[in-house]
């Protein structure tokens, strides 16, 4: 089974070789496999989609250090990546986030202040999964892989694989990290979805740490071959060049969708920030490291190749800025307004048919809330 | 009405419920070609086909994990967990993502799955095959748990559950699968699926039990009425949620109560029916709820299971010592 | 003697143990450079070197599972969980070959494994960082569990858990990682790690808690004092073995029970000490034994975990309770 | 890295190739890299164990079915495998067999008497693993790779690796099946050995069967290459050819002890038998696949080979034939005589150091059982 774009099979693959279109300078360069035309109004989409992203995730960083979120996890660095594999979706695709997948949340319609509302402790997930065939964020790392897994087996029971019909062929995306890839459930994934030839692709985001370890810790190969080991192709693609993380997600997408079963992306990319808002990067890694990536950032190549060629000039660029400072006032409002949960619901949520038992503990609570209640 | 072993009942009520909703899909280790090593899946796959009727690889994280997404896809999975002692591998995927995802959604996801354990000893198995691990997942909120005990409810109870919204930890007592033959009335009216049941009536002392150990109880309960001593016997069937109207209904008129089970003693389900019980009827009881159960130790070697396991005397000595108090 | 938090008893305590024994080590991840999420491991790496403080891969049962190597080596593997909530992927490893090997061995097999696992909430975290899964390793046999709740205890029971040659999982509440300062005398006499302790003496209801709610019980027995009653507090220090001793003596005189904690109240810890010490000191109670615990329900979203979890009020009003029966 | 024995680096490893020095029909090939000489002395021993641990697996079958074992796991078909890995150990090397291991057990002179008192349910596994370096049975399926792998990192810990002293540097040997590769828990071993480097040689048996499921729905592709997911070497060798195997799992072995790393050894053979003996492979598999194997069979093509090539005569075959008999009846024998265990044992059992709460149910055992030896 040698593939037409990504090329023979496992056992013969060629070196390590990242698929890149935008170098770092910003200048396109050519692929074989994956040379896609790109218009300029999609460039522009791309550069407002990472520019957008990059604020929310400021202002969410920002919103914590204000105490009004418990936690946040940044995305900054990624922005390409996520873009990238989150426009390259068809509506139809269902995807399967970690609980950094800012940007492709953003892709799929996700209200930012949902986000919001689940690193401030208000909820655990507010979105409608199957309204924006986006799942929640899944915190035990590596799980979700395996429920991306079994959707896309639910995808081929539904017969909308191989269709042929661009409308209806689905695909899915399993989203996980470097560090995700050591764990049982991730490999499992990879056996279930070989074996079952399943519509699903892995997409990795490498972002060389698993909070203070390094990848290495995980592997001592490049992590895009781990799935030669199961008999499906693997790839690495220049996760901070939005235009080649695109391309390549977009035909592995296609190529599952056409049936030809799973396919592991490595998005090779540097997590600039730290783990969340309680790391401390500077106790494991050199700010050498961090500079060296921020020559790589994938915002800034973009906008030199959209200027070099004409393709955005200072007024959509303004424009774009302004929209990134409204979308910053209205989360830092949102955030402030959103209203704490009640406890009394609860009991509500456990279970599709709430039991006699929880609805009695439901009650003892409403009436020890009460006693408090008459008190003050 | 039709006569027929637990095992035969459940493979009855599993076909029964593939035909009434082509979502439901069974998934597992062997549970195909060749019907699972119990056969409790005989058949099925050669009748609808292995799309409905899945040998997953040898993973059970993987089992259950994906079978959260064919549930998230709309599918209803019954996941078989080929032993007891072998659900522990996916035991994160239960306890962090079947148990929790209809909460953490609050309630735009649901997960309509039943995973079937085979449970319990008493078949002279080598290790890992004879356990009772149904406490960890009553105290694990969002899971539901239930066991039958004899054919008829197998039958009615598996499809039940199958029809539930709602996560569904099955429990079947594997010794008693080509034991316990009864007559199954596949159209009699069902009772509801969360409600314990009086199996017999009595007035001096009350016997609690489920799976396996209903019918020692039964049994405990024919000797002790030779002796002149009349024990009622309750069938809980449902232990999350625990339906205790009937034992509380029960114990305050018998004022003894003894609960039975093959799971270790130390928090095992008898801890909380003896917590519930003494404080719903506190005032009733003349002597404290005793338990019956495997013994603090792992499962012991098959040749001495029978002295580890809940038997007749050790269920009459428990009520005698009730009369001590 | 010194003034120190909680996890600087902790880090003090461990490295105590890996300087009095070099086959002392620990496994699990961020423990190296970073020194685990909340310090606990600080430095260790720099002074005892990467073969004895080493950072995993992110495999949790791939943590126990070597660690169980390690052991069999030779070795007493230390292993940290790094948030309660993902000890489940590591729980066949722990259930099934940590807890089993000794018996399965017949005694030739010793797993001398700490497992220590930073429970329970009140840190404002996101989903999973906040669990309290130790009704499931008490009821498996052949574990032992303990839970630290002060500085001082800290610093003593992880060398006495180190020191011993059987698994223990070791519970550190986290939320009093870094408020609980106290005093730690290292040359001070150890009490035996398998005993609990009353830590306030009082004579009309007994409290009984563990890890984060003792304080919960002490601030609880101080308001309840101002009104004229008098609470016992007991710290019970280890859970399995459950040393009831001082239970049952404090319950004898004051007839009242009140066990506190942050596990879902079905089949918590306060179920099995119900049963018990209903067992035990059946006459002597006033009232049955009541738990005051986390709801069952998983645990909730942030905002609301205060509601969640066990706080004065609840347990005010449970004792209240105690007294209307 | 490229490796003088097992050949190039996972990435550009040959076509599958199934290493081979004895032929079914018997006719002795070569391999570049394996090309051992075996003495007469040693391919008597080969055969003579080879014969020995068949007579004791089909005499532990006839016992179950005559009541005395609860159980039986045959190793039929599985002799080569057995004995080719277990002969090429050092005695300082360390075994983590699963529950089919007798042949293993065998070579690391565990009586065959306490495989029979397992499979009676008398105990679950009465030798002294440190006695015998060689672990208890593990019928969690590939649970023991683990502990195989964090033995390998205690033995670096204690510096007996790449210490050039042979009497000294020790491997540890991870037996598994086919099946057991899909789990986690095997997958994550292959992390951490790899991670660590440590020494530690993965054997899969691949007997193309996990109860009823063929080796198709584990892996497309065949299992030595698991390994190149995870960066070191696999390598598949003719499991019913005890010479290969042999020396195979000795370059294995010592490849580890020197330090290089963990490797993946898939032992290609078939399991004749029944997966337990209350299996029933007629369901599920057909005749003509068992007809085809025995054609393959691992103790007739050494026969064949010895009488040809003038190494065994009529004699030491002879001799074997008894031994083996003698084996039988002391099987039968000892295995009656079996004492059960004592339910008042279990509880010093649980713990090293016993509590004062089991103490105490022991006691409350003890009174009761007393109580019926009154009355009876
Ligand atoms: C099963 C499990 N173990 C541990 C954790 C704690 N934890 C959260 S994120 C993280 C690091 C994950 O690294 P990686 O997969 O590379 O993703 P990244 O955070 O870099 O996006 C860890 C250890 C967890 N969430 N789940
Ligand atoms: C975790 C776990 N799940 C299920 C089982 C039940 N089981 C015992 S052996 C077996 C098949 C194993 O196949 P394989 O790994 O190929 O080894 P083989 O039996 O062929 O030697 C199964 C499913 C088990 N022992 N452990
Ligand atoms: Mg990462
Ligand atoms: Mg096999």
């Amino acid at each position: 089974m040698t593939d037409p774009v990504f090329g023979p099979a496992p056992e013969r693959a060629p070196d390590p070789e990242l698929v890149q279109l935008l170098t770092p300078e910003g200048e396109r360069v050519h692929h074989p496999g994956f040379d896609a035309d790109f218009s300029a109004e999609q460039l522009r989409g791309f550069y407002r989609d990472m520019v957008l992203v990059r604020r929310l995730d400021i202002e969410a960083t920002a919103l914590q250090r204000h105490g009004e979120l418990g936690l946040w996890a940044q995305l900054l660095g990624q922005e390409a990546a996520q873009i990238g594999a989150g426009r390259a979706l068809a509506p139809q695709d269902y995807v399967f986030p970690t609980y950094r997948e800012h940007g492709v949340a953003w892709c799929r319609g996700v209200d930012p202040v949902r986000l919001l509302a689940l690193f401030r402790g208000v909820d655990q997930g507010s979105w409608d999964p199957a309204e924006h065939n986006f799942g929640l964020y899944t915190i035990v790392i590596g799980a979700q892989t395996l429920h991306a897994t079994g959707y896309a087996m639910g995808v081929q029971r539904d017969g909308l694989v191989g269709t042929g019909d661009p409308e209806r062929d689905t695909a899915v995306v399993a989203h996980f990290g470097d560090g995700a890839s050591s764990q049982g459930d991730v490999n499992e994934a990879f056996v279930f979805a070989a074996s079952f030839n399943a519509p699903v692709v892995f997409f990795c985001q490498n972002n060389q740490w698993a909070i203070s370890e390094p990848f290495e810790r995980q592997s001592r190969i490049p992590l895009y071959r781990r799935s030669h080991g199961f008999g499906f192709p693997g790839i690495r693609v220049d996760g901070n060049d939005v235009l080649a993380t695109y391309a390549v997600t977009k035909a592995a997408l296609q190529r599952a969708r056409e049936g030809q079963g799973p396919i592991l992306i490595e998005a090779y990319t540097y997590r600039m920030g730290a783990h969340t808002t309680t790391d401390d990067p500077t106790r494991y890694r050199l700010s050498d490291d961090v500079e060296h990536w921020k020559l790589k950032d994938p915002i800034a190549r973009l906008e030199v190749y959209l200027r070099r060629n004409g393709l955005a000039d200072d007024d959509f660029l303004a424009e774009v800025a302004a929209e990134a400072d409204a979308l910053g006032e209205r989360m830092r409002r949102e955030c402030h307004a959103l209203p704490d949960p009640s406890p009394h619901d609860l009991w509500d949520l456990v279970h599709a048919e709430k039991t006699a038992e929880l609805a009695a503990q439901q009650a003892e609570y409403d009436a020890h809330a009460a006693s408090f209640e008459e008190v003050s | 009405m039709t006569t027929m072993t637990l095992a035969k009942a459940l493979n009855a009520g599993l076909r029964k419920a593939m035909e009434d909703d082509d979502k439901v899909v069974i998934m597992g280790e062997d549970v195909g070609t060749l019907g699972g090593v119990f056969r409790i899946t005989d058949g099925l796959q050669k009748d609808f086909g292995d799309a409905r009727v899945i040998d997953t690889p040898l993973a059970e994280s993987g089992i259950v994990g994906t079978a959260v997404g064919l549930a998230m896809r709309g599918y209803r999975p019954v996941v078989e967990i080929q032993f007891d002692g072998f659900v522990y591998p996916a035991y994160d995927q239960i306890v962090c993502q079947v148990a929790k995802l209809h909460f953490r959604s609050q309630g735009r996801v649901r997960i309509p799955m039943v995973i079937r354990i085979p449970f319990g000893g008493g078949i002279g198995a080598v290790e890992h095959h004879s356990e009772s691990p149904e406490a960890q997942f009553v105290h694990t909120p969002g899971l539901k748990v239930v066991a039958c005990s004899n054919p008829a409810d197998a039958y009615v109870m598996i499809q039940q559950a199958i029809h539930a919204d709602d996560p569904v930890v099955f429990l079947e007592p594997k010794r008693l699968y080509h034991s316990a033959k009864a007559d199954v009335d596949e159209s009699a009216p069902a009772a509801p699926l969360w409600q314990s049941r009086v199996v017999r009536p009595g007035s001096d002392a009350t016997l609690v039990a489920y799976g396996p150990t209903v019918s020692t109880c039964l049994d405990a309960a024919t000797v002790a009425a030779e002796e002149g001593r009349s024990l009622e016997v309750i069938d809980l069937r449902t232990l999350s949620p625990l339906d205790l109207v009937p034992v509380h209904e029960s114990v305050r008129r018998t004022g003894r109560l003894v609960v039975v089970h093959e799971a270790h003693v130390t928090l095992g389900v008898g801890a909380e029916i003896a917590a519930r019980v003494t404080e719903e009827c506190f005032h009733s009881l003349e002597a404290p709820v005793l338990r019956v159960g495997g013994f603090d130790t792992p499962y012991p070697p098959a040749r001495i299971e029978e002295a580890f396991l809940p038997d007749l005397d050790r269920v009459l000595d428990a009520v005698d010592r009730t009369f001590g108090f």
